[in-house]
């Protein structure tokens, strides 16, 4: 009975584990390169730098979910951090200004769910499109103005810590939204209706399930946590410019993948997303610390993004419909051959003007 | 025989069809309108050297958006063609500027070489590794991005006195009174129309993406056919890399940074439905033209800068939802099944 | 069975997927110029069998051989090469291409490399007019009919010069008219000498169109007889290991008030002032062609699909139905003619797939008590014998019968007063057939009210109180059981005198 | 092959000396140049060992933190600040983000105070952004001083101005009135819309047109080409379309510039439409001899890193505290004061034309 408890186990969380692990290892690893790591200021001044992307992977983790994308939150985050930013500037109330942008953010999610659910536009196009259009809008509200001068009661939001303690404040409202979207998606109704969604939109329909409703939903759901984002990393910053968050998307789309979401939607699990986020933070923190430049860091990122889908699916397949045929080896030798004449040519042209 | 009487009558019927068949009437009707009413606002817009210009600016986006309209026709995206160019920009430049005697012309076959190499690894993780499309080109969307900065490390630039003036001239010359960047890219749509139409890898690529399980059982090879595009994606990429080494005069860590969504805004807009198995290169080529168009326009009408992004964006979510109304009301015009 | 020797022969074939044996030492012999039924059970191991013959899958032992030499195919285009094509249940066209491309997928005329449209239009052309069918071979897949599809499908297996023609189930998703049509042609093909397999759960039909018949049971070989020679009880034996009880236990009730009218539905385009009434306690059969417009009713009365015009009441209450949501409230349940597609999230639980439409009985603020669902589950799930490793097992890991039993139970869970029932047994063997038939008549006699939609004329006779037949749209005649026969219903299915 | 071989060795013996009459060292030392030529990868154990010696009491240790990473410009500051490590026997890394984009930028900086570095050389991809960060270093006893683009008050201890900025504007409409020939239209290419030094010159540009010496410059538009080079070409190319009498495009931007004269040329408008603004000499070298762009300004980038290493120093080594007031030695740059509002001033930009652009290497 508990070998088979560990079994249902295994299968159930096998992701999740393997994300600890990795956790663990690039933990490790950081401990041993810097002295700096271990160390708690530093480690909670670092989570700042994650808590606007952890805030937005969790209705990203919903949207994947139901097989859809939204590439438009941080568009819809520079969108309503610029408007609470021109309210302000124009002599708002710093809250009236932010309860409007919020209002603004719904606008822009019903936008997006209107268009994917009701005229059934593909979301990977829609949120393309919106992309576009929400990050305009930004530059169209603020130009090459900056909105600054927050009142600290605000900017208290995204640099203030609880207490006399260093644990930022904002960490705590992740915290909280995390553990609400946990809930939602893993106990209630509607986050049942997701993965009912993301495995069989037809199906669900038929089962009386309210798809259009809940698309709709999910997308102004994600519009006003991007609105929320917006606000926070606007304090962060003590100012708005609309630029603000800009391709912030991918790094959210690769978390969320990263935790085990299926790009095809109907899988996936909250915690796992946010053990990615960990590990995406902490890796990122100790090739910091590593002094490792940003676009070598990218490189590192989108490897693990890749190896992480790719390794899966290989074992997979070795362990079932895999039988050698000579073909296969030729074809790899011939590969294997391209990719060093590749990097004998990378290196010697490189080297041509470099070394000259 | 067994022949379904449907809601429609016969000759109403073929016209309807006539229409959904050539979607693309609707793009130029699109393209007509806004030239009008930007010549009203400032008839430079019809002026010969404009439409040249935005011919010019365009071509190497039709080169890319056919490349990556081929990826969404077998349903998938390649989002890493702005790395790609990029890297292959960056590497031929550093070629021609080690080796100014070396022909120019050799940099087209090297930086197409470089692209399908790029491609192929592309087309390897998606077809033989099962990645999804989408997440095995973010991920080398970083990768490549990453390696141009690695591969120009301390020189960051190859600008244009490095350059010999003989490989400016690959897209800036006009030995045939046309620029040759424009004969570059109706070249590659003409090839890419003809192998599309007429070879059966071409027809194939439809196949695999109208219905990829049929495909498997009809024997078509789905894995080699994807593999393929991949690397066709990455061959004309790095064709582009090197016309655009050439004409901007400069190869640079950022060159073609965010290109993937103007192409993929292309593709959509010329009518290549991200489902798959349907797309036509006089579709995509309009698609391009229209984003060419609609820069060109919102810079004459003196619309803001601030503003001008906000309007691209909503023009094209605008040109998506007409098309997808439209033509999918004419769809269930004429009883196509779902 | 005109050659003396097989053009094909399979000898001990075994193939077994991760240590569950789907065929053990089958063997089977086809004569060019037959129609060679395969009969089983599902899970018999047809479709494997068919995917070994079609190179889909590799045997793990035995062999095979075409026309007395051995042969191995690697994949479907080897087998395809060598003469034997399949056409599969569901139409596997490219709805994005022309009918003659799909004709000549992979295989289009090229000269000199360049593929030979005006070549390809011509032959597609001569192969659809050689098959009946008046069609534009430049027409686009998806705007073809299932039985176009189908015609189409067999156009390309003739462009093959198919040696060995495999049809698994071509007739599920035809309706009656179009089902002769095909035996027509099939028996066309036999006559130039092409050997045909066909794979059917209709029984019926092998009468009418097999010469012989082999029976597999739990992957292995029964036997091969004689069509002329056997019985529908001795087939059902074959397949079944025992004889069955009735197929159609029709239990008589007397019919109760009018639960269910509809007066003047209409929906352009697809049906047009559709009238009829159901009872308590009445199975109302729906028989017609495909595209008759008989599951665009049912769509319209579960709110998927609303119908534009005309009235719906219920118990005597004019309703307005536009959502799945509102059908369910008014105590409609609708189970879909395609399990896979509508019926079921084959990715999620039984148990899961059992509460979905049920959700807020175990969830009235939200959070869902996962203890009182599973049991909930678990309950109707044992109630109608589903066959399931634990209740929690993906669904699409059932076998068809059971899969279609999960949809049953999940709509029995909501506890409908009106249950349509879209082809409840299409491509489903004979043992879960019988079982869900008189599960039918037990919940018509507790006083439930069913529509059911049904291509199988038996199936409608055997099992209906009432029979309404569509045909273009148009309620074309309502029957009582009494003096009902296939003559009748097919007459006024397709018009004819 | 061997031949050529020969000529590349030729052309590497020839290239450190260009590098020296150009005035800036040779960055050769691989230590702290990124991607530098003695290592494929740009990380090197030598890169995060410092640090760590740091901590111990070793050679201090700087980081010269640009707007971001491969962007030529900020390269040849790291060659000047690299210059002034040597002398000062101080270790300087270069670190950068991936992107111009102030969120990777504070990412960046909260890790290299974590790591304890003895000063932050900043050029600031916003400047309000970065307050709180700089804030934070400075309260963890990490100087900042800021370079090229600033960060505003209480976020840096000192500034360097590599010109003051309504000199830069008015040498770049002096230029473009010389160009013009004192009338017509005139159009601004700028880089981003949000960068902050851009922003301000561009509004001292239009306070210094009010001038009655310029009053016959109208100046049409100002458009943005945001520092990528297609952007700015269509940008570039857009205005000429519209104004068909332009007659000077000014580019305060390294990459608008160039991408400006280039667009010049395309069009054939040589001599019609003139480019100038602030460039690079290398970047510019060709089209300042096709006639495109026949003079433009820029200080001397390396000499800014140079300047913002011994400020740094001072500050770090207490020197001085780096109020108003204070004064300090750079080097081969001489004697630098803070000025009251806690800037310091580089000098005066130098105008690049035909005459003198060979001499520069950068």
């Amino acid at each position: 009975m508990s070998t088979k408890r560990l079994h249902n186990f295994w299968t159930k969380w096998r992701w999740e584990c393997l994300l600890v692990l990795l956790i663990v290892v690039v933990a490790f690893v950081n401990a041993r390169a810097s002295n700096y790591f271990l160390n708690s200021t530093n480690l909670l001044r670092m989570t700042s730098d994650f808590i606007e992307i952890g805030i937005l992977i969790l209705p990203m983790t919903f949207i994947i979910v139901t097989g859809n994308i939204d590439l438009s939150i941080a568009s819809t985050l520079a969108l309503s951090a610029s408007l609470m930013g021109y309210l302000f500037m124009s002599g708002w109330n710093i809250w009236l200004a932010a309860g409007v942008a919020l209002l603004v953010s719904i606008c822009a999610g019903l936008l997006n769910g209107v268009l994917i659910a009701r005229l059934k536009l593909p979301a990977l196009v829609v949120t393309l499109g919106t992309l576009s259009f929400y990050r305009g809008l930004a530059y169209a509200l603020l130009g090459d103005q900056a909105a600054r001068g927050y009142p600290p009661e605000f900017t208290y939001l995204g640099q203030g810590t609880i207490g006399s303690t260093r644990i930022p404040f904002a960490l705590l409202i992740f915290i909280v939204l995390a553990l609400a979207f946990g809930l939602v998606l893993h106990k209630t109704r509607f986050g049942r209706y997701l993965y009912a969604i993301g495995n069989n939109k037809d199906a669900s329909r038929y089962a009386g399930v309210p798809v259009d409703r809940i698309l709709i939903t999910i997308y102004v759901l994600s519009s006003v946590v991007a609105a929320l984002a917006g606000f926070i990393l606007a304090a962060r910053f003590g100012s708005t410019r609309p630029d603000i968050g800009l391709g912030l998307e991918l790094s959210v789309i690769t978390i969320t993948v990263l935790g085990g979401v299926s790009i095809f939607g109907g899988s996936g699990t909250l915690v796992g997303v946010v053990l990615a986020l960990i590990l995406v933070a902490i890796l990122r923190f100790g090739m910091g610390l590593m002094n490792l430049q940003g676009q070598v860091q990218d490189i590192v990122i989108g490897m693990l993004l890749i190896v992480s889908i790719l390794l899966p699916t290989l074992i997979e397949r070795f362990r079932h419909t895999w039988h050698w045929q000579p073909r296969m080896l030729w074809q790899s030798l011939a590969a294997l051959l391209v990719l060093v004449l590749f990097i004998s040519f990378f290196f010697w042209s490189r080297s041509l003007i470099l070394f000259r | 025989m067994v022949t379904e009487t449907r809601a429609i009558d016969a000759p109403h019927r073929g016209l309807v069809q006539t229409f959904v068949r050539f979607r693309e009437i609707g793009l130029i009707a699109f393209i007509v309108v806004l030239a009008f009413f930007v010549t009203l606002r400032n008839p430079v817009f019809l002026t010969f050297n404009n439409l040249r210009d935005i011919v010019l600016n365009i071509s190497i986006l039709v080169i890319v958006a056919l490349a990556q309209a081929m990826v969404i026709i077998t349903r998938g995206i390649d989002l890493s063609v702005g790395s790609t160019i990029g890297l292959s920009a960056m590497m031929v430049s550093f070629m021609i500027a080690a080796m100014p005697e070396l022909s120019p012309w050799l940099m087209l076959p090297l930086g197409m070489l470089i692209g399908a190499i790029l491609g192929s690894f592309n087309g390897t993780l998606i077809a033989l590794g099962r990645v999804p499309p989408i997440i095995a080109t973010l991920g080398t969307l970083s990768i490549y991005r990453g390696l141009i900065f690695l591969y120009s490390g301390t020189k960051s630039t190859i600008n244009a006195y490095e350059m010999p003036p003989a490989f400016r001239q690959i897209a800036k010359g006009a030995p045939l009174g046309i620029p040759n960047l424009i004969l570059f890219a109706v070249a590659v749509a003409v090839i890419v129309f003809l192998f599309l139409r007429y070879t059966r890898v071409g027809r194939d690529i439809y196949t695999v993406g109208s219905n990829p399980d049929a495909a498997r059982f009809a024997g078509i090879p789905l894995q080699r056919t994807l593999f393929l595009v991949y690397l066709i994606s990455g061959l004309l990429c790095g064709l582009a890399g090197v016309l655009w080494a050439s004409r901007f005069e400069s190869a640079q860590n950022n060159t073609a940074l965010g290109f993937e969504l103007q192409t993929v805004a292309a593709a959509v807009v010329g009518g290549v439905s991200t489902l798959g198995g349907s797309g036509r290169v006089i579709g995509v080529v309009l698609g391009a033209f229209l984003l060419g168009v609609i820069n060109n326009a919102l810079t004459l009408i003196q619309i803001s800068p601030f503003w001008q992004q906000a309007a691209q964006g909503l023009l094209i979510l605008l040109a998506v939802i007409v098309d997808a109304t439209i033509s999918g009301r004419l769809q269930r015009m004429i009883g196509g099944r779902s | 069975m005109s050659a003396s020797m097989p053009v094909f022969v399979m000898q001990e074939v075994s193939k077994a997927f991760g240590g569950v044996q789907a065929l053990q030492n089958v063997h089977c012999e086809i004569y060019s110029g037959e129609v060679h039924a395969i009969l089983g059970e599902n899970g018999a191991g047809k479709s494997t069998l068919i995917k070994i013959m079609t190179g889909v899958y590799q045997p793990d032992s035995g062999s095979m051989q075409l026309e007395g030499r051995p042969v191995v195919f690697n994949n479907t285009r080897e087998a395809q090469e060598h003469g034997i094509v399949a056409i599969y249940q569901e139409p596997s066209l490219f709805p994005d291409l022309d009918i003659a491309e799909n004709i000549f997928v992979g295989r289009q005329p090229v000269r000199w490399g360049i593929v030979d449209w005006q070549r390809m239009y011509a032959d597609a052309q001569a192969l659809l007019e050689r098959l009946g069918l008046k069609l534009d071979p430049r027409t686009k897949a998806r705007e073809l009919s299932v039985a176009q599809q189908q015609i189409v499908e067999i156009a390309r297996a003739l462009s093959m010069q198919a040696k060995v023609l495999i049809m698994d189930e071509p007739t599920s998703s035809l309706t009656l008219g179009e089902v002769e049509d095909l035996f027509a042609i099939v028996r066309q093909l036999r006559a130039a000498g092409t050997a045909i397999v066909f794979i059917s759960h209709r029984l019926e039909e092998l009468f009418t169109l097999a010469d012989r018949v082999t029976a597999l049971r739990d992957g292995r070989y029964v036997a091969t007889r004689m069509m002329s020679e056997v019985q529908t009880s001795d087939l059902i034996r074959m397949m079944v290991g025992r004889t069955l009880d009735e197929l159609f236990p029709k239990q008589m009730v007397e019919p109760g008030e009018v639960l269910l009218e509809v007066e003047g539905l209409s929906l352009p385009g697809t049906f047009t002032d559709v009238s009829f009434q159901l009872r308590r306690g009445e199975i109302l059969g729906m028989a017609g062609l495909v595209g008759a417009g008989r599951t665009n009713v049912a769509r319209a009365l579960f709110g998927i699909e609303p119908a534009s015009s005309g009235r719906i009441r219920i118990a005597g209450r004019e309703v307005r139905i536009e959502s799945p949501q509102q059908a369910m409230a008014l105590g409609i349940g609708y189970v879909p003619e395609d399990r896979k597609l509508h019926g079921l999230v084959l990715e999620l639980g039984i148990d899961h797939n059992i509460s979905l439409p049920i959700l807020e009985r175990f969830s009235p603020r939200g959070w869902i008590n996962t203890r009182s669902e599973t049991e909930a589950a678990r309950h109707s799930a044992q109630q109608l014998e589903v066959k399931m490793a634990s209740v929690a097992q993906p669904v699409g890991q059932l076998s068809g019968g059971n899969q279609q039993k999960v949809v049953l139970a999940k709509w029995l869970g909501t506890q409908p007063q009106i249950l349509i029932l879209d082809e409840p047994t299409r491509g489903i063997d004979v043992g879960t057939k019988a079982a869900v038939h008189a599960l039918m008549s037990e919940l018509a006699a507790q006083g439930m009210a069913i529509l059911m939609i049904s291509s199988e004329l038996p199936e409608v006779l055997g099992m209906s109180d009432r029979i309404v037949v569509m045909r273009e749209g148009r309620v074309a005649g309502i029957f009582e059981r009494e003096g009902a026969t296939q003559e009748l219903l097919m007459a006024a299915a397709t018009g004819a005198r | 092959m061997s031949t050529k071989l020969k000529l590349f060795a030729v052309m590497s013996l020839l290239l450190p000396m260009l590098i020296a009459c150009g005035g800036s060292a040779p960055a050769t030392d691989g230590s702290a140049t990124n991607g530098s030529a003695t290592d494929v990868s740009p990380t090197t154990a030598a890169d995060s060992q410092p640090a760590s010696d740091s901590a111990s009491g070793g050679a201090k240790t700087y980081v010269l933190v640009p707007k971001n990473l491969g962007n030529p410009y900020f390269d040849t500051a790291n060659k000047g600040a690299q210059e002034a490590a040597q002398e000062l026997s101080v270790t300087v890394t270069y670190q950068g983000s991936a992107a111009a984009d102030a969120t990777q930028q504070i990412q960046l900086l909260n890790s290299l105070i974590a790591q304890n570095v003895n000063g932050l050389a900043i050029s600031a991809n916003d400047a309000d952004a970065l307050v709180p960060v700089g804030k934070s270093a400075i309260d963890a006893g990490i100087p900042v001083v800021t370079w090229d683009s600033s960060i505003a008050e209480g976020g840096r201890t000192v500034h360097i101005n590599q010109a003051v900025s309504a000199d830069i504007a008015a040498i770049q409409i002096k230029m473009a009135s010389e160009l013009a020939g004192g009338s017509g239209k005139i159009a601004i290419l700028s880089a981003t819309s949000t960068a902050p030094n851009q922003n301000e010159w561009i509004a001292l540009m239009q306070e210094e047109l009010k001038k009655p010496e310029y009053a016959n410059l109208e100046l049409v538009e100002t458009v943005y080409g945001d520092d990528q080079d297609e952007k700015s070409y269509t940008e570039a190319q857009g205005l000429m379309t519209k104004y068909p009498d332009l007659k000077v495009i000014i580019a305060p931007t390294t990459v608008g510039i160039a991408a400006s004269a280039r667009a010049v040329q395309d069009a054939g408008k040589i001599g019609t439409v003139f480019v100038t603004g602030l460039g690079t000499p290398n970047q510019m070298r060709e089209y300042v001899k096709s006639g495109a762009s026949p003079q433009f300004a820029l200080w001397n980038p390396a000499d800014l890193g140079y300047l913002a290493i011994h400020a740094l120093h001072a500050i770090a080594s207490g020197q001085i505290e780096g109020k108003p007031g204070d004064s300090f030695s750079a080097g081969r740059l001489g004697q630098y004061t803070i000025a009251d509002d806690g800037t310091i001033l580089l000098g005066p930009p130098t105008v690049f034309n035909s005459d003198n652009i060979d001499s520069f290497d950068f």
